[in-house]
């Protein structure tokens, strides 16, 4: 019988500083040891384990489409983070996943996307934005909303950046606080999304970040004229086993580890504790 | 059904016949009768008097090391085949009744290899509770004192002599292994005494409606006045036979680790704790709501069935007097 | 069999005891090579747990070593230390851990000859003991409550 | 004790604008079950009760996490104050807890009833096991009157008082506003069983807490019922480092006792209630009352008498006795 709880081993081949905040966020390159593949799905997510340590559930920061490895994009926070963040490429990791539904994307061919991430949030969301890109005649336009404290917290600014100039999508940066030689919107991610007025036009929005951000991110799309099934989020709680069981983040009868991360509003506007 | 009497002094070779199993059973320890596992058959302690914590242990252990690990990273998985067959004797109907409302959750979409190593291979042998305890309240809520759910055989307490009511193909099996001791019941039948169990329970409550009703209660201030008295201790989850909720950890030395599966408990605030510092359920309010929710709402969304078997554990040893059946009861009136 | 050499941790403090040791060393002194020296800033931070913590993870004894009383680097981290540890080791003694495990000492920095001492007396005395059983008996978890 | 003058005098401390509500006990929910309740009104007076049955430390109630009123956190409550009933034992950890700087004193009204010892609940449930209606139990001359659907049986009180009650020394609050009923003497300290265990050779104490911790499933009952055990961020769900690890095997449980006994010294005031709520009957007060003991006999120190007096490991005395020092 197959067993849930025993890991892969993958060794990093990369290690990207993705934002030197106060919180610094490091994007991680990872292949797994036998050559497999995890077959995951957009917006899924894995548990990177450290052998002595312990194990964390991290989104997997990559589209299937890019074959070449998995990225992690990884804030420094607990205890199995902080060790994440001093390894170096070569070493090697545990991994087990992928966990959780996804993003229903083939639901969404010939659909606008605008994604709303906020800080670390956007890790999530780059695979769906990768997706769109490597299948760019499959979907309608992509917007990409993003925000963070500062542009030292911005996450894959470079990718966006020349996103942004090549113009096969919209990309709208913001940081929280004015910055010497920030040209972009200074405000809340929320904020940022009423300037830019997505129409809710035969399209699909997919927030993602810290919970008030998603809260206020929602209330402006409803706004907008965005439909409770129109708007999707991807969440996280503290977990442990990844399959359901352990019992920690749940919300309502829902564990995010199985039958989320991600919700559509549809579905989460029922549930208690949201 | 087919049924035996064995006489009481006979219960010693009776677990002695069995001996290819390890068995577990109430031991009386200190002044606490506790499940656990015999070294010595003269060990066994029915003690029917007291209610013995905690027999989940035996199928799911408060610990399970899940692999372990060297210096270099190669990981050997706990050998599962190395689970000998057991016999738990001496449960209790509603703590072997909590094992089939255990079984969906590590069974599921994904099955867990251990709980189903230890599941397979455990055999339950059950005391009917003539003389229920003060908080027993398994009839409200599905169960019996002489409920057969779960148990491969069970034990009545008639007198000088067990009756033994064979309930599935393993407790034929272990009963064959004892034949010389048993004799074949005449037809009198134990209703009688389970009858007189049942009629000695004296706490009720009627739970219909109940998970649509918390459904229009979460937001209620109700929740913060029933949490104002706990202490948030562990006490009711640790006891409760269907509690399940587990941490996993990784413990090293300097040569070796392992990952183990340790209980936990939803009442303690680091169970959700994020890394961040932020917690979905920071107050005891919150903990003790989704305690109640769990058992008596989610699992009813998930699995059909409530998460207790009414054994009366968690108010018997709360020590601020939280009991369930009084909260649940004000759940019902509470508009 | 070898004889048996017990394995001591010594918290020693920066100011008096470490310096102490160190010039046991510069003296050639000889002492038995039992010691593992933690070098601490004031006996007043070793946490009394540090002192479970070490005979839990296999340590036969403890040692913890400071200024001598009213040279504290810090005026009283010593005698708060005194205190503290003569708690311990009541409490570890009464759980059944011979006190003899459990030592501190007084070394000042000019004190080279009394470290060897200490260490000497301290290394013969749990020698007499033998290895400290009490843990290790129970690794991987105590037969009655592994499952 | 005379119920009616608890109640008079709850009405009295309610009837103050700046009493925002009172901690007290009131009848449980089944047989001798009794329950802690929060009083804000003068009309909920009526239920508040007092009997040997009252086991539960109400201190704990100050110092737990979500409560109305914290003593820093909460600036505009400053001028707001809580009514708390104490026994000798509540007092004396009101005491130790005001000394430690957990509580300030300006936020309570104390109101201190002398207290005859409780009820062991192990005892008396099993003397009287089936009991689901509530009862009532008074202290007569050296007896318990329990009353059960107006039947009464009278027991010693030898048979069902809880062991560390039967050695109070302080049965008398220490500090408090209002004293209801009288004085009570206290009796002097007994710590034979301390001395037997004591005198064994270590191997046979090691054996003795072996099989006491062997048992411990780490509920945590004894750590969040201890009036004293109110630190933010308990040392046991540290990580980083993890003093204690999670695991539940016999090592751990003696990590996690000597921890907390470590805790508790020059800090127990011997209510008692750690032993009292464990479910799997660990003699927990053991090893609080030696420690007791010991800093009694070192240091002359006794927890939680004077609210002035700073606590026992935060000071030194230069004549402190250092014999087992090299």
């Amino acid at each position: 019988m197959n067993n849930p709880y025993l890991p892969q081993v993958a060794k990093i081949i990369d290690v990207k500083d993705e934002a030197p905040g106060e919180r610094p966020i490091k994007t991680f390159k990872v292949v797994l040891e036998n050559g497999n593949s995890l077959n995951h799905r957009p917006g899924q997510c894995a548990i990177i384990g450290i052998l002595g340590i312990g194990e964390s559930m991290i989104s997997i920061a990559s589209s299937p489409t890019r074959k070449d490895c998995l990225e992690f994009s990884v804030m420094r926070l607990g205890t199995v983070t902080s060790a994440l963040h001093e390894c170096e490429p070569g070493d090697t990791i545990s991994l087990r996943g992928p966990y959780g539904n996804g993003f229903p994307l083939d639901d969404w061919k010939g659909k606008n996307i605008v994604t709303i991430g906020g800080g670390i949030g956007q890790a999530p969301l780059r695979p769906i934005v990768q997706s769109i890109l490597d299948n760019r005649s499959d979907f309608g336009d992509l917007t990409v909303i993003y925000g963070a404290r500062s542009s030292h917290d911005l996450c894959f600014k470079d990718e966006l950046l020349a996103l942004e100039k090549d113009g096969p999508a919209s990309v709208h940066l913001s940081i929280d606080a004015e910055e010497p030689g920030w040209n972009k919107f200074v405000g809340f991610v929320p904020n940022n999304l009423l300037e830019i007025k997505p129409s809710p036009e035969n399209c699909i929005a997919i927030t993602c970040g810290p919970v008030v951000m998603i809260k206020y991110v929602i209330k402006n799309l409803l706004e907008l004229g965005f439909t409770d099934a129109q708007i999707f989020t991807t969440m996280e709680n503290r977990m442990k086993c990844g399959i359901g069981k352990c019992g920690r983040c749940n919300v309502g009868h829902l564990y995010i580890c199985k039958d989320g991360p991600v919700f559509s509003y549809d579905t989460l506007k029922d549930l208690p504790e949201f | 059904m087919t049924t035996y009497t064995l006489p009481k002094d006979k219960l010693p070779e009776f677990l002695s016949a069995l001996s290819d199993y390890e068995i577990w059973a109430p031991v009386k320890k200190g002044p606490a009768t506790l499940f656990d596992r015999l070294d010595d058959l003269k060990d066994v302690d029915l003690d029917l008097e007291n209610q013995p914590v905690i027999s989940k242990k035996a199928i799911f252990p408060q610990n399970e090391p899940l692999f372990s690990y060297d210096r270099k990273g190669t990981v050997t998985e706990t050998d599962l085949n190395a689970v000998k067959n057991t016999i738990v004797f001496g449960i209790r109907p509603c703590d072997a009744r909590s094992f089939t409302l255990l079984d969906p959750v590590f069974e599921g979409d994904v099955p867990d290899p251990y709980y189903r190593a230890r599941r397979s291979k455990t055999a339950l042998l059950g005391i009917a509770c003539n003389d229920p305890f003060v908080n027993c309240f398994c009839t409200s809520i599905g169960g019996s004192p002489f409920g057969r759910e779960g148990l491969d055989l069970l034990f009545i307490d008639c007198g000088d002599l067990f009756t033994l009511e064979v309930i599935t193909e393993t407790g034929k099996e272990i009963t064959g292994k004892a034949s010389s001791l048993l004799s074949p019941a005449t037809a009198e039948s134990s209703e009688q005494i389970a009858q007189a169990a049942t009629d000695k329970i004296k706490r009720h409550i009627d739970l219909t409606g109940l998970p649509e009703k918390l459904a229009s209660l979460f937001e209620h201030p109700v929740w913060k006045e029933f949490a104002s008295k706990c202490i948030g201790c562990g006490i009711c989850t640790y006891s409760c036979p269907t509690c399940y909720c587990f941490d996993m950890q990784d413990e090293t030395t300097l040569k070796q680790g392992r990952r183990v599966r340790i209980w936990d408990s939803c009442m303690f605030p680091e169970y959700t704790l994020h890394a961040s510092g932020h917690n979905p359920r920071a107050t005891r309010t919150e903990r003790f709501r989704n305690r109640i929710y769990h058992k008596f709402k989610f699992n009813m969304d998930n699995f059909h069935s409530y998460s207790c078997v009414g054994c009366g554990r968690c108010i018997s040893l709360c020590p601020v007097n939280i009991d369930l059946i009084d909260y649940l009861s004000r759940v019902k009136e509470t508009e | 069999m070898s004889e048996f050499e017990p394995n001591i941790v010594a918290f020693l403090c920066n100011w008096c005891s470490y310096a102490g040791a160190d010039l046991t060393g510069t003296t050639r002194t000889h002492y038995p090579p039992t010691v593992k020296v933690i070098r601490v800033m004031c006996t007043g931070r070793v946490n009394p747990l540090f002192v479970a913590q070490v005979l839990r993870t296999g340590a036969d004894g403890v040692l913890i070593s400071g200024c001598h009383p009213g040279e504290c680097h810090y005026m009283k981290g010593n005698f708060l230390a005194r205190r503290r540890f003569i708690i311990m080791r009541n409490l570890l003694e009464f759980i059944g851990i011979d006190p003899q495990r459990i030592r501190m000492s007084w070394v000042s920095a000019s004190e080279g000859k009394k470290f060897a001492d200490v260490i000497t007396e301290v290394t013969e005395d749990i020698k007499k003991l033998g290895p400290l059983q009490s843990f290790k008996e129970n690794v991987n978890g105590h037969p009655k409550t592994e499952g | 004790m005379d119920i009616q003058k608890l109640r008079d005098e709850a009405k009295r401390a309610l009837g103050r604008k700046e009493i925002e509500y009172l901690i007290g006990y009131k009848k449980g929910s089944y047989g001798f079950r009794i329950s802690p309740c929060f009083i804000e009104t003068k009309e909920e007076v009526d239920q508040l009760t007092f009997s040997p049955l009252c086991s539960l430390s109400l201190v704990n109630y100050l110092t737990i996490e979500g409560k109305p009123l914290l003593p820093a956190d909460e600036k505009k409550s400053k001028a707001k104050k809580v009514a708390l009933l104490v026994r000798g034992c509540d007092s004396r950890a009101l005491n130790q807890i005001i000394a430690e700087g957990g509580i300030s004193p300006d936020q309570l009204y104390v109101i201190g009833i002398p207290c005859s010892g409780v009820i062991d609940l192990k005892k008396i449930e099993a003397r009287f096991p089936h009991t689901p209606d509530p009862v009532d139990v008074v202290e007569e001359n050296g007896n318990y009157i329990i009353t059960i659907n107006d039947q009464s049986h009278t027991v010693p009180v030898d048979e069902l008082k809880a062991e560390t009650c039967k050695t109070c020394q302080y049965p008398t609050p220490l500090t408090c506003k209002k004293l209801i009923g009288d004085k009570r003497a206290g009796n002097p300290p007994q710590y034979e069983d301390i001395q037997i265990l004591e005198a064994q050779p270590p191997e046979e104490k090691w054996q003795f807490w072996q099989n006491q911790f062997s048992r411990c499933i780490r509920c945590y009952a004894c750590r969040n019922s201890c009036p004293l055990c109110y630190c933010d961020g308990c040392i046991l769900e540290k990580l980083k480092p993890q003093w204690v690890k999670r695991s539940v095997d016999t090592n751990e449980n003696f990590m996690f006792h000597i921890t907390r006994a470590f805790h508790l010294a020059g800090r127990c005031i011997s209510c008692g209630e750690c032993e009292r709520v464990c479910p799997v009957d660990i003699p927990l007060m053991k090893l609080n009352r030696k420690m007791e003991k010991d800093v009694k006999e070192l240091f002359d120190f006794e927890a939680g008498l004077d609210p002035e007096v700073k606590p026992l490991l935060n000071t030194f005395a230069i004549e402190d006795p250092e014999d087992f020092i090299l």
